[in-house]
């Protein structure tokens, strides 16, 4: 099934919700209707608060607050690179659900790109 | 996870104890041939227990003996009765009437069959999975030589009106196939009654084992064989004869046939306490298909609405409750459901449906747990969602 | 009947304990769908058992894991093979080369292309049932798109030198397809090393359970799916996988890898035993097919002069000893053997051939009982045939 | 598998063999190269003496061996209408092996019938 790092953070999401003035907002939605925003609050060009929300797979839900959890205190300048190799640092992707990573990832790029 | 609760009766079924307990012995013991029964009192022991199962399930569905193909399973089945028909009776038309709601393997066939130049003609279905037979005469031809519709749907469990189609069929010299892998066992099947010509049928799905299936072929039936090689089953399915798995279905038949009628009564009460709390308990879910008696009794199927199901079959399967199905977006993976999509589900709650199937083996008991641990699973996953705005 | 010999075990074998053993947990327990492998655990241990049973499979053949498709059997596999390469290469062709001593398995489906505009080319076998690859050779042309010849037959136990054969396809860019019913779990196979792309392989006869085998695929071959449905096995063999079949077949993989080469030793021993005592009692009895090491080591095919097979098998039914095969010439039943026509068997002794297939289960203690009671058998029958004019 | 009277008979057979001169001989063989031989001793029109070879399955050499014992003492005249309902009436006939049956009864008719 899951890679235990991939279920801890679905079973239990960090930062999950919404800012209410965020600096940025991204969203990314699939052709089969998965959808992922990040909330993003910037201050001196690094990040010091973010949220989510995600209606996807357990990789996309866990992808999401993995990210959330790393985006935290970096350098937007830093983030704007944020690619697959880094999830890969945390789990093994299986080929079938690189599209759900990807997902979360478009997501949070939406908002941190537009930053830089 | 100590005990599971298994809610996934539709895809498999585990194995009655009565039934292994009768396959036990063709596995070592009795493993000879059954083709060489002439000459070998080893084959003819095994082949006697052949005719036995061939017998219990004629009885199963009033079918003659001579009229039971055994194949190795409900996919095998469809293939050989829709491709078996087309193939033979090509000279008399080419034309194929079935519904977009019948499983794959009925649906990839008749995709093959339309490559090699046939048509095929699909009935609407109504909001709730109903094909109407007045439908059915409306697209028959001259050119029609077949007729596939289920007896049950997989996944929405609408019982079609077989019965009336299979009446139509006849009294336009078409053959009637149904897939009735999700009905037999559960519901009563009368191929005599119901005008059926073919029938496919599969073990697993009612307690017998996997890998083991039958087909009904009506008596002088013009059918093509599709497994060809050592002439088994009077020439229609070659294949050294699976005994044990045989065996097994016989068994189960015998045990449906008797405790059919009680197991579907308990079950559909169970289904319908549960479908009641979770409506009580949880907002925004509505049924998928229609309620009452044309429904099978161990299905249930929703949508909850602002959720997706991948993630919340995951989070009930964490807490030991299994349920099937769900309908994945990833790469090469599954399409969102083509029965939700065929009664007019909208997009929106596509990727939604949760499928609930109930067994014998299934007890009121486990009707609370299953409720409360739904409701906080859903609470958590709109609480995450975008789609879900209530919170706000 | 106490204690039965069983000499039919190129027909079918018992399951070992140790692989029904293996099995048991899959039936009522361990009986989930492994196709919902992402939202279940259930379903996920299933699937892992079936990955190692498809790893059991591929290490005995030095086959990768993915060019590994469970099906129903050795026919299936058969069927799957030939058809499914005939249909999805028509464009780059449509002759087939194959012999006459091939599987029914192959031969009908074989008809069945022909009659469908294939062209089927047959090289001849020798008096001993051996293809000399050089008359390969000489069938191909640039429509040949397929190469079906077996690796051992099933009644003479001739083994083809399939390596040659697959590097004459491979160096023709033309697909090659043996059925290795008989040889996988007796003989080594090696589909690297042999140039094999596609081989059908069955459980039963190696030990493992009835109703399920498999199909060497080899990676990127062009081929159209026999079973269609819900595309399971990557979609090449739709159907709810018959775990308990797969894990048995597995099983036994496993086993033959490690102790095939000890068994076949021994049965070669007894085979070899059996032959000569019965040379030495019985005159006027030949073997069909060659001595040596190109033969399968558990066969023994004979013909013993004036009497016909079958009475002598049911005679030695009636005193515990299980000997297969043999034709009956009544209607409708078999043709004498095609693999004898083909080895050019003399008309006169069509009738008159005998298959004894040694198995592991068998013992050197048995042949005494064999030899005695054939004697008896064969005297008596010559005694009464108007064809044994030695009596006289 | 058989019937009881034909495995008798098969494992038993009565009056096997050939007769050094005899009244009458009647042979039948079928494509399939079974074959039936039968020999007689007719005195006064009565079968006196009756033997047979045979090389075919169970049913027809049991077949054999209850004509041999049926046909003893018999009037020729009553024999020549000898038929497939007459074996019926020992045991049931699965319709596969009808062709082993006649193949017993056409060789006894072969030698019978030139005889009346
Ligand atoms: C309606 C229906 N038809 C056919 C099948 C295929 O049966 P099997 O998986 O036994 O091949 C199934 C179940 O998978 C089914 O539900
Ligand atoms: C050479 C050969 N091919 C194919 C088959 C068919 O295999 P199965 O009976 O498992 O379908 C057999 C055995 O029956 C065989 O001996
Ligand atoms: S987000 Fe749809 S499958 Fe992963
Ligand atoms: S005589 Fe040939 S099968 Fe009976």
């Amino acid at each position: 099934m899951y890679p235990d790092i991939v279920m801890e953070h679905f079973m239990h999401p960090r930062n999950v919700g919404k800012i209410k003035n965020p600096t940025s907002v991204g969203e990314f939605e699939n052709e089969a209707r998965a959808k992922a925003v990040f909330y993003v609050v910037v201050e001196d060009g690094v990040v010091t608060d973010i949220k989510y929300q995600v209606a996807g797979c357990p990789f996309a839900i866990a992808v999401c607050s993995l990210i959330s959890e790393y985006a935290k205190t970096k350098r937007v300048e830093e983030l704007k690179v944020f690619s697959m190799d880094d999830v890969k640092r945390f789990f093994e992707i299986p080929e079938d659900k690189e599209d759900c990573i990807k997902l979360s990832i478009n997501a949070f790029l939406n908002a941190i790109i537009p930053l830089t | 996870m100590n005990k599971v609760i298994y809610l996934d009766n539709a895809a498999t079924t585990p194995v009655d104890r009565r039934v292994l307990e009768k396959m036990l012995p063709f596995f070592s013991e009795k493993f000879a041939n059954p083709a060489t029964k002439w000459t070998s009192s080893l084959s003819k022991e095994v082949d006697d227990y052949i005719e036995e199962a061939r017998e219990n399930i004629a009885n199963l569905l009033n079918a003659d003996v001579e009229e039971i193909y055994f194949t190795s399973g409900g996919t095998e089945s469809d293939n050989a009765a829709i491709k078996g028909i087309a193939w033979a009776n090509r000279d008399k038309g080419s034309e194929i009437i079935s519904t977009h709601i019948e499983h794959e393997a009925v649906l990839r066939p008749l995709e093959t069959l339309a490559r090699q130049g046939f048509t095929i003609k699909f009935v609407p279905v109504d909001s709730k999975g109903f094909v109407y037979p007045d439908e059915v005469k409306k697209l028959i031809t001259k050119h029609t030589i077949l007729i596939s519709i289920m007896h049950a749907n997989n996944e929405i469990g609408s019982i079609e009106a077989i019965e009336e189609i299979g009446k139509i069929a006849r009294e336009n010299g078409i053959y009637f196939h149904t897939d009735a892998v999700q009905t037999v066992g559960h519901v009563p099947v009368d191929v005599k009654a119901m005008n059926i010509d073919l029938l496919s049928l599969s073990a697993h799905k009612f307690y017998g084992p996997k890998g083991v299936g039958a087909l009904f072929v009506r008596r002088d039936t013009n059918i093509a064989p599709f497994m060809e090689g050592g002439g088994q089953e009077r020439g229609l399915r070659s294949g050294t004869l699976n005994s044990t798995g045989i065996v097994g279905l016989g068994e189960a038949a015998k045990i449906a046939k008797a405790e059919m009628a009680f197991n579907e009564e308990r079950i559909r009460k169970i289904r319908d306490t549960l479908f009641e709390s979770i409506q009580r308990e949880i907002p925004e879910v509505y049924l998928n298909g229609a309620e009452g008696e044309k429904r099978l009794s161990g299905n249930l199927n929703f949508v909850i609405k602002g959720i997706r199901s991948e993630p919340l079959l995951t989070t009930m399967n964490e807490r030991g409750i299994v349920i099937g199905g769900g309908s994945a977006c990833s790469a090469g993976s599954k399409e969102p459901s083509h029965v939700l999509r065929a009664i007019a589900v909208p997009d929106d709650d596509l990727f939604s449906g949760i499928r609930m199937t109930i067994g014998k083996f299934n007890s009121e008991d486990e009707v609370m747990p299953i409720v409360i641990n739904l409701k906080d699973a859903v609470k958590k996953l709109r609480d995450l969602s975008p789609f879900w705005m209530k919170g706000d």
